[in-house]
């Protein structure tokens, strides 16, 4: 295991033992609804189902199609806030 | 008495040679030692801070794109179904 | 005051005043440096920084912990060169 997987695992079992893991999960879909992320995506799914044409997509397929634009479309800020949030929960809850 | 005098300032010279040479060396030595134990020191906890700066960015974007693609995948069937829903009532 | 003692004094306040106790000093450094002591020195610290554990170690420990091989690790030639030239300065300075 490198020391970079070491690390990440480290970081990882901090914030599932203390359920903050789910907590940030959470906190990132409602930052989600909240910024609009959602409904754009729904009109991007519709839009690609209206060329494709519903009887030659899948959902595997629409998947695939959306998801690049469903990652570009998260805002810097609301990332740039998560990690704040766990910068700021390994300073005070774990000695890495 | 002059030869005597020179010998003995000769002996002198040496032992203060010696002992001088010690004593810097001492000191150079431990003043080095010290500040390179600060540095390495100081390298090392800048190191383990960039090492985790760096693994909590990865954890954080492995953390979205985790809950993006459970997200997108209930998103998509949720479309999908309504989309079919919607097709199925206009043919009947 | 014996007269060792009062010699003694008297050549070190030459060497003082002459500068050239600082630059005997520098001297040892640019050689330290020159032989690949220091590197060696730093690669020491690195493995007990290593071994220990970073959050073990004090830099008063380091200190206690290399020391023995920093001095050590001097080679002979170094400190031949500082004596032959403390000689050389007495010769000329510290006159019967």
């Amino acid at each position: 295991m490198s020391k970079d997987s070491q690390m990440r695992a480290a970081i990882n079992q901090k914030l599932i033992e203390m359920g903050e893991r789910e907590r940030l999960k959470e906190l990132l879909r409602a930052k989600l609804v909240e910024c609009g992320w959602k409904d754009q995506l729904k009109a991007h799914c519709k839009d690609v189902i209206r060329e494709k044409g519903l009887e030659h997509v899948t959902v595997e397929d629409l998947v695939t199609e959306v998801t690049p634009k469903g990652r570009a479309l998260v805002p810097d800020s609301v990332k740039k806030e998560l990690l704040q949030r766990i910068r700021a929960f390994l300073a005070q809850h774990a000695t890495l | 008495e002059e030869a005597r005098r020179r010998q003995e300032h000769e002996a002198f010279l040496t032992q203060f040679s010696f002992s001088l040479c010690s004593e810097i060396i001492h000191q150079v030595l431990d003043e080095t030692i010290h500040e390179t134990a600060a540095s390495e020191i100081q390298q090392a906890v800048n190191e383990k801070a960039e090492h985790v700066a760096k693994c909590t960015e990865q954890v954080c974007t492995s953390l979205v794109e985790e809950t993006l693609d459970a997200d997108i995948a209930v998103l998509v069937e949720e479309i999908l179904d309504v989309e079919l829903q919607r097709i199925l009532k206009y043919i009947k």
